[in-house]
């Protein structure tokens, strides 16, 4: 799992390619946390595009950036995802509370909701 | 056909580094077997989490304890529709069986969905205990 | 780090149905290890042809004798550039020294290529008799 | 694996899709033998563009196929070789003694040599 980041204007964008799991979700989840708490970014992209497995310990830092976008009001978006991410997604029955996009210009473009 | 037959057995440390390469051998298999890509992925994912379990909660995340994983074709209640059988065994501390029952689903909680990803993945999921070690057996058939 | 890590050991029988999940596991592994994508294919191809020759030759093809396969992350030279180590292990009959020099590549001939892969793929190639069992070993460091 | 084929004016296209070793070379030379030595098909080609992984029990079937179309005086033509089954005929030194074209229109549309 490799996790590199492209920052713009008031925004964070993570290009995250290869499997998430047990051996890599803990950095993710940093990344992530660092970005909105630390650095008060208000708005954070994820790429998954590259990243044909997550399990339920990478659904987590997906929902721990999640949750503390909310509570920071800061935005957390997600685009990208393959068959196999929004079907855990889907097991999970998180896909709805999540804000998804298909591609970078879509989640760049997207009103707030 | 035999009713139960060996297809590989795995032993590893409880290292989260060597979980890919235990989910690179399930996928072919459950594929030799006989399941579509969507199944394969499904077992896979039972697969991971289960480890993850056995490594974060039996383990307390400790580095270097055995895990054994043995995967079995066996045959369905209709012959012709094979399964794939996959038994996990550690020799952790023994689960909290309330806990085992697992949390519903759709909540903002980290954590929390490894039980259900595995029940919503396999037909079968039992924890058991034996003398000092924990067994989990899961299986499923192909439709 | 440890001169020498055990990272995943497989057991499986004589099956030519369940080399797939063998590659399956030593991929990533190799990934994990630190193995560029091509790398990655080598040690593959060398894995799926030592088995490959233990099922025909020591084995005579036949089918439900056992294997084991052990994976160990190593040093190398240069303490910083690790390798991977591969053992095998099987019961069968004693290979021919003369017949484990190979053949040359290059000619239409329908065999004969195993080796040749191995020897290509990897930095060292051994294989030894112990007792009754054969033991190949296989190491490729990271250049 | 799997193993189809098309059937054409004096030609046979075999369409292989997933890994070729030890599990399913027989079966894969038995095709191509079939075809040349009972059929006397003149010309068969092998579509390996779903073809991720092959080992030498895979480059051996080809090699039979390829010996039987020499003694027969037929054509045994690969195409759509992905980066690794190219490394591995490359590996076996056996690259050049094949007819290999990129795609179907170029092995269809090709003189014999
Ligand atoms: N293999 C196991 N050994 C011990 N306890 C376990 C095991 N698997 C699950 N549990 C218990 O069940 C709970 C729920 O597990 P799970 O649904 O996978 O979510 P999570 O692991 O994120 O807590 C765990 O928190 C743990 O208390
Ligand atoms: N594991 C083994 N046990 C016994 N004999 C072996 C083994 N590996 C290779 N050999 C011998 O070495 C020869 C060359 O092997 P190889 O280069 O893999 O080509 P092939 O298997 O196609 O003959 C084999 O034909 C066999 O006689």
């Amino acid at each position: 799992m490799q996790i590199s980041a492209r920052h713009l204007d008031n925004t964070t964008i993570f290009d995250v390619t290869g499997d998430i799991d047990l051996a890599n979700s803990p950095a993710v989840r940093k990344a992530f946390l660092t970005e909105l708490r630390e650095k008060k970014i208000p708005r954070v992209i994820v790429n998954l595009q590259g990243v044909k497995y997550i399990d339920s310990s990478g659904i987590a830092s997906l929902v721990e950036g999640l949750k503390a976008s909310r509570d920071l009001k800061a935005r957390f978006i997600l685009f990208g995802l393959s068959k196999s991410a929004r079907e855990v997604l889907q097991l999970s029955r998180l896909l709805k509370l999540f804000e998804i996009y298909e591609n970078e210009e879509q989640a760049l473009s997207a009103e707030s909701v | 056909m035999p009713r139960r037959q060996l297809l590989l057995r795995i032993q590893l440390m409880s290292n989260p580094a060597v979980l890919c390469g235990v989910r690179g051998a399930v996928s072919p298999l459950a594929g030799a077997v006989g399941f579509g890509e969507e199944d394969c992925h499904k077992i896979t994912l039972a697969l991971d989490e289960a480890i993850t379990n056995v490594i974060r909660h039996a383990y307390g995340g400790k580095l270097e304890r055995p895990i054994k994983i043995e995967f079995h074709k066996v045959n369905g209640k209709d012959a012709a529709k094979a399964g794939l059988e996959i038994t996990l065994t550690d020799r952790g501390v023994k689960p909290n069986p309330d806990a085992l029952k697992g949390l519903p689903p759709g909540e903002l909680r980290s954590g929390g969905l490894g039980l259900h990803f595995m029940r919503q993945s396999m037909d079968t999921v039992v924890h058991t205990r034996v003398g000092s070690t924990n067994r989990l057996r899961m299986v499923k058939y192909i439709r």
